[in-house]
């Protein structure tokens, strides 16, 4: 056995790994957003979004304005949201901005979404980024590995493999 | 012999032709020195080991605790990588097999484009002499996709003594 | 499992010479190409992206048919191989 | 190109490049139409505002712990012709009508609020008239006042491409409202 031809071919396989990741890290740092792409998982913007929708999120806004798609976090739930600001009201002495938000396609505003007690979002804590672009429906294939289990270890088995067995 | 290719990949040709170098010029009687495959797994491996790094804070610290960190992790892994695409672009050059045969050493670069099957090879001793000669795949592999080691033997003895009449 | 997997991707490989994979490349950059401006076309002109994405569907579409299939004009350039040593 | 896969892979790869080639020319296109028919300096008409206050103690309407909270909603008359908004790329158009005032202590915090908005999907509906409508949502400050205030009122349009960037404009013919002081009835 050769120790440097296997070293190479291992290579190989962290090369393709690590440049999705350091790919994915280096847009989160640009866009100041932890997930600077993600995918619409509810109808609650439709018909602006649909399930599969492909976002692109942008966060080095300081604040947000009404109007605004913004995708949001509540503690306790790892769901992220895409909803719009309904209201906004901010402070430019702190810094602070308290944002409504609503689903379009929603009867109400988001107010029974939010931790408990709270009735707004705020800008710097919650806010993951705003939506500047789209690509319609290519992330479906997400959704389908996401919410099946079997599909996601046969995603990642099928990585390794084409990596393993591809020379290019 | 290993496991069969299929002889109408280019990549595979190559693969298995660069693989088969070091042993065919070790029957000749060189000795491989690794110093440029060993320097590019290093830079290799840096790059992996950077990503690895990465990969592992993301997953124990929280988004805002691991951002410096990130910040610097990603500026290292876009010079480490802009490293090992000049190494490959202005140091490698295609360089396959470095060997020393007593006083003569020798170096071989090796380039097979996409859709032929013509291995085409550059082959340099120390004393400047070059003989730049190309090997079509089709005179050492079976259509069953074996390498002949014999006939790549005695292709690149041939080669080799050209080299010899060209420096007396 | 990787076993049968690599298996498949044998049984999967239905293999063209070397000619027919400069052709196939060739169709494929050159078909998609006119397939996209005739798309970009056809799209602006009827004022509508469906039609845009239905006329790109067919391009890419046609262009599967044409060179997935191992058809038998591109395999016509097959170079002859080194034929093993019997007893080898 | 040498296997089925590859050849797929090969064939699907180039698509794609070709197919963002597209998308950036769907996005010119759809830009320079927008230029082409002036949308940043569309006008719209909105008159006879009227509004109204009222005490909520909900948290959906932003009580916080059984605090009553002023409530605003107004009516309004609007005109808007947003039918240059629709072009070969546009999918949908969101079109709201916001209030944004001034905190009355301090001039550097500011709020903006949205009274009514409607999604508008075809060409047909782009010409907006409304005669005396409701808001469709209930104002309330961060604070515990919304009456005493000047609003400044204004119609935005939002366009959701099909494909490419998301556009956000306003239009022109804003109206100042201030809000009475709330009566006990």
């Amino acid at each position: 056995m050769n120790i440097r031809l296997e070293l190479t071919r291992f290579l190989n396989v962290c090369f393709a790994l690590a440049s999705a990741f350091m790919f994915w890290k280096g847009l989160s740092i640009v866009t100041n957003s932890h997930s600077p792409i993600v995918v619409v998982l509810s109808g609650s913007m439709e018909p602006a979004f649909q399930r599969g929708d492909i976002l692109f999120l942008w966060n080095r806004n300081e604040y947000s304005k009404v109007g605004d798609i913004v995708v949001y976090e509540v503690d306790g739930k790892d769901i992220p949201i895409v909803h719009r600001v309904l209201r906004e009201h901010k402070n430019e002495n702190s810094g602070k901005q308290l944002l409504l938000t609503k689903g379009d396609n929603n009867a109400g505003n988001d107010i029974p979404l939010y931790a408990k007690k709270k009735i707004y979002l705020q800008k710097d804590k919650d806010i993951v980024g705003t939506v500047k672009g789209y690509i319609p429906m290519l992330g479906y294939a997400t959704i389908w590995i996401s919410e099946n289990k079997y599909a996601k270890f046969a995603l990642m088995g099928f990585i390794g493999l084409s990596a393993l067995l591809t020379n290019e | 012999m290993s496991k069969p290719i299929n002889v109408y990949c280019s990549a595979d040709l190559r693969q298995t032709l660069d693989e088969a170098l070091p042993g065919v010029f070790s029957r000749l009687g060189y000795v491989q020195s690794f110093k440029l495959i060993d320097t590019k797994l290093i830079i290799g491996y840096s790059i992996a080991v950077v990503a690895g790094v990465s990969f592992y804070l993301d997953k124990i610290l929280e988004y805002s605790e691991s951002l410096t960190y990130q910040k610097i992790l990603v500026g290292l892994y876009a010079a480490l990588s802009g490293l090992f695409w000049y190494f490959n672009k202005y140091i490698e050059k295609n360089v396959k097999y470095t060997g020393i045969n007593k006083s003569k050493s020798i170096q071989v670069a090796a380039t097979l484009e996409q859709y032929t099957l013509d291995y085409k090879l550059k082959i340099r001793d120390n004393e400047g002499h070059v003989v730049e000669t190309t090997l079509p795949a089709n005179k050492v592999f079976t259509e069953q996709g074996y390498l002949q080691t014999d006939l790549l033997y005695k292709w690149f003895e041939n080669q080799l003594n050209d080299l010899t009449k060209k420096r007396n | 499992m990787s076993e049968i997997l690599q298996d498949i991707q044998r049984k999967l490989v239905f293999p063209i010479d070397f000619v027919g994979q400069r052709t196939t490349h060739k169709i494929v950059n050159g078909a998609l190409f006119v397939g996209s401006i005739a798309a970009c076309l056809v799209g602006f002109f009827t004022q509508s992206v469906g039609n845009l994405l239905y006329c790109f569907l067919a391009a890419y579409f046609t262009c599967l048919l044409a060179v997935l299939p191992s058809y038998s004009k591109y395999n016509k350039n097959r170079p002859e191989w080194v034929h093993p040593k019997i007893g080898n | 190109m040498f296997s089925l896969t590859q050849r797929f892979q090969q064939t699907s790869n180039q698509a794609i490049t070709c197919a963002s080639v597209v998308s950036i020319f769907i996005i010119a296109t759809f830009w320079a139409q927008l230029y082409h028919n002036n949308v940043f300096s569309l006008s719209s008409q909105i008159a006879n505002v009227k509004p109204q206050i009222n005490l909520r103690t909900s948290r959906f309407y932003g009580s916080v712990n059984g605090k009553p909270k002023e409530n605003l909603r107004i009516a309004f008359d609007l005109d808007a012709d947003l039918t240059p908004l629709f072009n070969w790329n546009t999918k949908q158009v969101f079109v709201y009508l916001t209030g944004s005032y001034n905190d009355t202590k301090s001039s550097s915090i500011s709020s903006e609020v949205t009274f009514w908005d409607k999604i508008i999907t075809e060409k047909a509906d782009a010409h907006v008239i409304l005669k005396n409508v409701k808001s469709k949502y209930a104002i309330w400050d961060a604070k515990d006042k919304i009456s005493e205030k000047d609003l400044d009122i204004k119609l935005h349009w939002n366009i959701q491409p099909w494909v490419g960037t998301l556009v956000y404009g306003e239009t022109t013919g804003e109206t100042l409202m201030t809000t009475p002081a709330y009566k006990k009835n």
